[in-house]
């Protein structure tokens, strides 16, 4: 089955196809297809997974472009089918296919429904894609694929200027990253010729790449992850990308869009290892974004505005432990997050479609009105917060270990310390939520329980979340399938167990001391760290800083050059001018280089001339043969005196 | 004998005074006139140059022949223009009519 | 059979049959050019089948005297890289025919003008002689003089001179060039091929290569000598826009890789870096520009000069890949930048206004053309899976190894090019309805055919380049290994 | 001083006179009639040239053809202005006088015409012209056979285009009727 991997992705881009041509004939907008083709892909990658568990693999290569017949360089395309692969096709299939199903009931009666669907394939298929790819440019394109769907779809309900803001803000933030991510494959190849990741990773492996080319690569590749991923200082647009339709947020946040950042990283991992320094720009920029992101999602009162800023949060701990050097503990809380990170939106999604407010200060109690999803809520939000048993405990626990083990402990402590601060949130947001009394009680008479296409994916996805840490691991399952040959192998540390698990129980218990009594007073903490509180509140000024400092500049510089380009010909005529005054009086020099300049300077003679000779120009036809008769007798004098 | 100085000679006074002609008259159908002088200047030089500098070689009449048809041709559609142009706007002087300034 | 001489009288047999077709005839006129430009796209899809792709030099060669005392001969033939504009211009030929059904006024006149315009284009692309070439470079300014002059915008006086003087100042300083040329070579030829085996004098070759750089700089257009294009393009016929953005850019760079790199390779040299400068001033100064319009077609005019800029820079660079991105660039900015003018047409038709600012949410007026302008503008925007973004990579990964500083400002200037592209969209396609355009009428079937083809072949070339690049890659070599020999 | 020579003078004189009144005739129809002579006195000058083809299709042509359509022209035609002798440019309106700056504009045709004949004069008298005579023979019969041999392709166009200028010269007649 391997061989034909590329059936997966085949499959969405059918369904897309098919949804994009006909969806006014298709019933329900073609919802169906879109869903039963995921579906059937995922059936398809979870037969790959097996086959890969049993150690099959594939990597077919095709040719893409030959340049040249004397020498010629040849490009190529391809797919290679991996652990690494046929785990995150499983995936993302898994989850797309859930929120296609939850999305019958969310988006039900959108006007843009069939559109919805046919963006949602694309979405998957783009993303299949990129898993699938062999090469660094095949990487690129997909990526920048997934990037214009995701674009669409935050732009879904595009007659909200807030939603055309963020969709261009997503696809803008992300494209600077791939920048990096672009210029770091012309190092590569400029270097190498290539952009296979297997002759790659020969190639380093043989030492036959300079180390400085390494590292600039890794560094311009981490660039298009911390774009994709929402890293610090690139994080900004995927708050802002809550605009899309819930479950889109979803899978934008569970599956496809940001776990691309971190793929990228995985995929092209053998670089990363190869250079100590990069890695460490991987590890810092996780550990950074984990500690920031949290930081931020302690004072948002938007429900996905948390959510959002906790996906943040976790990113940076997949990037913290593949900077770290261990790819598997990434990886691993890659999918772990997905489980819960797309249940946790799903939930929300059922609020907020349960009460038609984003607002957590207009909720409250909700438990009581929507059992299903409140329990599912909690069963994520323990799994987010790292508690034991829940899938978020195994993988975060080890990334800490890693961390702990490695060169820089420090990693460690922030790593801590955010593992406290998403303990916290995520206690404040269930209580907020689903405890204590109703603080809009109209929002809570109309409250009700959602569909079943709603809450089936929210049951599967709850289930994952209490045990899929511990699955995954039966066996050695996921540790086999993605094998990175780690520097040593690490024995389990009571103490950082105890610390994660600690710092995890302490963030729950002050968040219930806050929320859930009134033994704190909210009002007099904020007071005492308004300073901090605002800092957060407002998230570090980091949009206002890239708005003053990036966006008002090249706006400027745009309506400059524009005026420039504009206004050349006045300028010219003006400098002409000058110019002109300059030479009499002896003053200065000749200055014509505006544009235009030249070209309007002939335009200019070509006028004056015109003036001169128009009042010959009378229109009398014996005005022109008397000109010709005396130009021939003319010519007829100089020829003969001239020619003797 | 009449050498072929002569012949140039009487042509180019008979095109000079075609020119003034059509310089110095505004009927168009005088200048008309005037060019068919300036034709026939011209077709003299031809046939005179063709008789005295290629003896045997016809190739000077044949050109007359043809100016003599386009002479021809020339005369039946300028006579067409002029007179519908002084049907349309009742002139028939040059010097009113500039159309060609547009 | 003389399949290229055919190319070119096809579109003067057509340009016959509609002088002699009377005015009156309503419809005659533009059937008459649906068929004269249909023809050659049949034409090059024979070519395209009998074509040795593997074979190095011209064929389709056919070779007449002309001017035989002067060396002038009729000399015409296609490698690769001609044979990949011929299908361009056919192509965009028949489109832009087809969307001519807005002209109303003085029909005849317009299809005949335009039947001229075709055969010179193909002309251009076909010629092998430098006095036959210059013709035909010429003879395209003529009927585009009157297209824009006539059937143009209100300004369209003032545009149509301004193209006219500065394409016939560049072109005057490369005839220049070109005689300069013969008359140094000591078979006083103007026969392309043999030319090519001359060896100029080096400081010769320095300054007939600007001069020819020159001619050719004003049609691409390069900086600074850009101004014309955005009068130009604001004030044309959307057809007309089509075929001036699409084919007659193409003429300036087809120039550059035919006549002035093979001829004079060292000049070539010795200003590499400065045309790769002017390159990359193209590419973000284009880009800065176009995000400060306020008129659709104006932004897409300078978005066009940002596309031109990746041509310069390739061919500077010199590199392999990175000539055969130009080369892509020509046929893939070609595709998308006459499907932009074809959408930006029809938005006119329906709103009658190009004002950015004035429209607003067309995806939910319009739809099917909402998204066809999506379409375009992605593909335009150098979306990978569409033609541009190949020639994007392949000219910055070819360039890179000559000029890393170039090639990483250049990629930034990809960001500035996203923006305003977004920007765009945002302002055309997004937001609320506006109540004036509630039930305008959706793309028709005639509207659709013209972009459909577009579509598929941009799309077609972006995910598989194989296809395009095996056109033309014997010819690249022969290029590249010329340009390396001297 | 022989019998050739002599024609020749009074053959000049009398195309000269004649096209001296064809300029200046106040009566159009005269300047018509005038017109006629100096084509004959023309015709007489082919025949001393050995061209008698030339001269028989002068007087057919020239004066059988094109003087008798312009007299016609100006006798059918309805319009007076026609007939009606203008003005010479001399008292004329002087809009040229800008583009001749201080040239009066009578002076300019009499200067051009002059300066024409009389440049002309001068370079041919600085050139050394053989002094043959004019071959024996008539050219009937050589004039005949090239134009039906090398001269074939020029000699169709010809009549093309005397097709296209009779049925251009119908067309704008019965477009004036309109």
């Amino acid at each position: 089955m391997a061989q034909y991997a590329w059936v997966i992705p085949a499959l969405p881009l059918l369904s897309w196809l098919i949804i994009t041509l006909w969806q006014k004939r298709l019933p329900d907008r073609g919802s169906y297809v879109g869903i039963s083709f995921t579906f059937l892909a995922f059936v398809y990658a979870l037969g790959v997974l097996w086959e890969v568990a049993h150690g099959a693999g594939a990597h077919v290569v095709l040719p893409w472009a030959v340049i040249g017949t004397i020498s010629p360089i040849q490009i190529n395309i391809g797919f290679q089918v991996d652990g690494l692969t046929a785990i995150m096709l499983s995936v993302v299939t898994f989850i797309s296919f859930l929120v296609q199903l939850y999305s019958l009931g969310y988006m039900h009666g959108d006007k843009r429904y069939g559109r919805y669907y046919g963006t949602l394939s694309f979405f998957t298929f783009s993303m299949l894609g990129l898993v699938l790819a062999d090469n660094l440019i095949t990487l690129f394109i997909f990526f920048e694929l997934v990037g214009v769907a995701s674009y669409l779809l935050i732009g879904h309900y595009f007659e909200r200027p807030s939603a055309q803001k963020a969709a261009i803000k997503a696809f803008i933030t992300t494209r600077i990253g791939d920048v990096g991510f672009f210029i770091g494959i012309l190092i590569l190849w400029s270097a190498t010729g290539t952009v296979a990741f297997d002759k790659l990773a020969a190639l380093i492996g043989e030492g036959a790449v300079a180390p400085w080319v390494i590292t600039l690569g890794a560094l311009g590749i981490l660039g298009g992850a911390v774009g994709k991923s929402a890293q610090f200082p690139l994080h900004v647009w995927l708050p802002d990308a809550m605009e899309g339709p819930t479950p889109v947020s979803a899978l934008i946040h569970a599956a496809t869009m940001v776990a691309a950042g971190v793929y990228l990283v995985a995929r092209s991992y053998m670089i990363f290892y190869a250079s100590p320094q990069a890695l460490f720009w991987v590890a810092l920029i996780g550990a950074v974004t984990a500690l920031f992101a949290a930081t931020i999602a302690t004072v948002q009162t938007d429900m996905k505005k948390v959510l959002a800023y906790s996906t943040i949060s976790q990113l940076g701990y997949m990037i913290l432990g593949l900077g770290v050097g261990n790819l598997t503990a990434g990886m691993f809380h890659l999918t772990t997050h997905a489980f819960f990170k797309a249940l946790l939106f799903l939930t929300a999604g059922s609020v907020i479609h349960g009460t038609e407010t984003q607002e957590m200060h207009q909720m409250g109690g909700l438990i009581k009105k929507m059992p299903i999803t409140g329990v599912t809520f909690l069963a994520g939000g323990l799994a987010l917060a790292g508690i034991w048993p829940f899938a978020g405990f195994y993988s975060k626990d080890e990334i800490l270990l890693t961390a702990y083990n490695s060169q820089y402990p420090i990693f460690f402590w922030m790593g801590i310390l955010a593992a406290f601060l998403t303990a916290y949130y995520t206690t404040r947001v269930a209580f907020l939520v689903f405890f204590g009394e109703p603080r809009d009680h109209h929002r809570y008479e109309h409250a009700h329980e959602s569909p079943w296409m709603m809450t089936v994916p929210l049951v599967i996805l709850g289930i994952l979340a209490v045990i899929g840490g511990k699955l995954l691991l039966t066996g050695e399952f996921f540790p086999h399938l993605i094998l990175w040959q780690p520097a040593e192998e690490l024995s389990p540390n009571p103490l950082v167990m105890g610390l994660a698990l600690g710092s995890g129980l302490l963030g729950i218990l002050v968040g219930y001391l806050v929320y859930g009594t009134k033994l704190v007073n909210r009002q007099a903490v904020i007071k005492a760290l308004y300073p901090l509180y605002q800092l957060f509140k407002h998230k570090w000024y980091v949009d206002e800083l890239y708005d003053w400092a990036i966006v008002r500049p090249v706006l400027w510089l745009a309506e400059a050059a524009g005026w420039v380009d504009a206004h050349g010909v006045d300028g010219v005529v003006n400098a002409v001018g000058a110019a002109g005054v300059a030479l009499s009086s002896g003053a200065g020099a000749f200055d014509l280089a505006v544009v235009d300049g030249a070209v309007n300077g002939v335009a200019a003679g070509t006028v004056a001339v015109g003036r001169a000779t128009r009042r010959t120009e009378t229109g009398q036809l014996q005005a022109y043969l008397l000109t010709l008769a005396l130009v021939v007798v003319a010519g007829l004098i100089v020829f003969q005196v001239m020619g003797g | 004998m009449v050498s072929l100085h002569g012949y140039l000679v009487l042509a180019a006074f008979l095109f000079g005074l075609g020119l003034y002609g059509a310089l110095a008259r505004t009927n168009a159908i005088r200048i008309l006139m005037a060019i068919e002088l300036m034709l026939n200047a011209v077709n003299i030089n031809l046939v005179a140059f063709a008789q005295y500098l290629t003896p045997g070689l016809v190739t000077g009449a044949v050109f007359a022949v043809f100016v003599i048809t386009v002479a021809a041709a020339e005369a039946a559609v300028g006579l067409a223009i002029v007179l519908l142009v002084a049907r349309q706007r009742g002139v028939i002087e040059v010097d009113k009519i500039n159309l060609m300034k547009w | 059979m003389p399949v290229l001489t055919l190319l070119i009288v096809v579109p003067l047999l057509g340009l016959l049959a509609i002088l002699v077709t009377p005015k009156d005839r309503a419809g005659a006129h533009r059937k008459i050019t649906l068929v004269a430009t249909f023809i050659p796209i049949l034409i090059v899809v024979y070519m395209l089948f009998t074509f040795n792709y593997h074979q190095p030099g011209m064929q389709f060669v056919e070779q007449y005297n002309w001017i035989p005392s002067i060396g002038v001969s009729y000399f015409v033939g296609v490698d690769g890289i001609s044979l990949a504009l011929l299908v361009l211009s056919a192509l965009l030929g028949f489109l832009a025919a087809l969307a001519s059904a807005s002209i109303k006024t003085r029909e005849k006149e317009y299809y005949a003008w335009y039947m001229l315009l075709q055969a010179a284009v193909f002309g251009v692309f076909v010629s092998l002689d430098l006095i036959l070439f210059y013709v035909f470079f010429e003879l395209v300014l003529v009927p585009m003089y009157f297209l824009i002059g006539i059937w143009g915008g209100p300004r369209r006086e003032y545009a149509a001179l301004k193209f006219f003087i500065y394409t016939l100042l560049g072109s005057v300083i490369m005839l220049v060039g070109i005689l300069a040329m013969y008359l140094a070579d000591p078979a006083h030829t103007f026969n392309i091929l043999e030319l090519m085996k001359f060896p100029f004098d080096p400081r010769l070759q320095v300054w007939a290569f600007a001069a020819l750089w020159a001619g050719f700089a004003v049609k691409v257009p390069v900086f600074p000598l850009h101004t014309w294009l955005p009068d130009a393009h604001v004030e044309a016929p959307t057809p007309i826009s089509v075929l001036l953005a699409g084919i007659l850019l193409k003429m300036g760079t087809y120039g550059f890789v035919r006549i002035a790199y093979p001829l004079l390779p060292q000049g070539a040299k010795h200003w590499a870096y400065a045309v790769a400068i002017l390159g990359l001033i193209n590419i973000v100064y284009g880009a800065l520009v176009a995000m400060s319009q306020k008129d659709l077609k104006k932004m897409v005019a300078y978005s066009s000069i940002n596309h031109m800029g990746f041509v310069m820079l390739g061919l500077a660079a010199g590199t392999p890949l990175a000539v055969a991105g130009a080369i892509y660039q020509m046929i893939a900015h070609g595709l998308s930048s006459g499907m932009m003018f074809l959408m930006v047409g029809q938005i006119y038709d329906r709103t009658h206004t190009r004002e950015i600012a004035r429209l607003r949410g067309l995806f939910t007026s319009v739809p099917v053309i909402g998204v066809t302008l999506a379409f375009a503008s992605l593909a335009s925007m150098g979306l990978p899976g569409l033609a541009g973004f190949i020639a994007e990579l392949f000219v910055l990964l070819g360039s890179y190894s000559v000029y890393p500083g170039f090639v990483i400002l250049a990629v930034l200037g990809l960001v500035v090019t996203a923006a305003f592209i977004l920007r765009m969209m945002r302002a055309v396609l997004m937001g609320e309805e506006k109540e004036e355009y509630r039930g305008l009428h959706d793309a028709t079937r005639l509207d659709l055919a013209t972009v459909v083809p577009l579509i598929v072949l941009l799309a077609l070339w972006g995910v598989m380049p194989g296809t395009l690049f095996a056109m033309f890659n014997t010819a690249l070599q022969q290029f590249i290994t010329h340009m390396a020999g001297v | 001083m022989n019998w050739q020579l002599v024609t020749f003078y009074i053959l000049g004189l009398v195309i000269l006179y004649a096209a001296y009144r064809v300029v200046t005739s106040a009566v159009i129809t005269h300047a018509a009639l005038w017109l006629a002579v100096a084509l004959v006195g023309v015709a007489g000058i082919y025949l001393q040239l050995q061209a008698e083809f030339l001269a028989i299709i002068q007087v057919l042509i020239y004066v059988g053809a094109i003087v008798t359509i312009i007299i016609f022209a100006i006798m059918l035609s309805p319009l007076r202005e026609i007939k009606t002798e203008e003005k010479d440019r001399r008292g004329g309106a002087t809009r040229m006088g800008r583009a001749v700056a201080s040239v009066e504009w009578g002076l300019a045709p009499v200067a051009a015409g002059l300066l024409f004949a009389l440049g002309m004069t001068w370079a041919y008298s600085r050139q050394a012209w053989p002094v043959g005579s004019v071959p024996p023979g008539l050219i009937t019969e050589p004039l005949g056979k090239s134009l039906m041999t090398t001269y074939l392709l020029p000699f169709e166009v010809a009549s093309v285009l005397l097709l296209v200028a009779m049925v251009g010269a119908i067309v704008l007649a019965i477009r004036g009727q309109k």
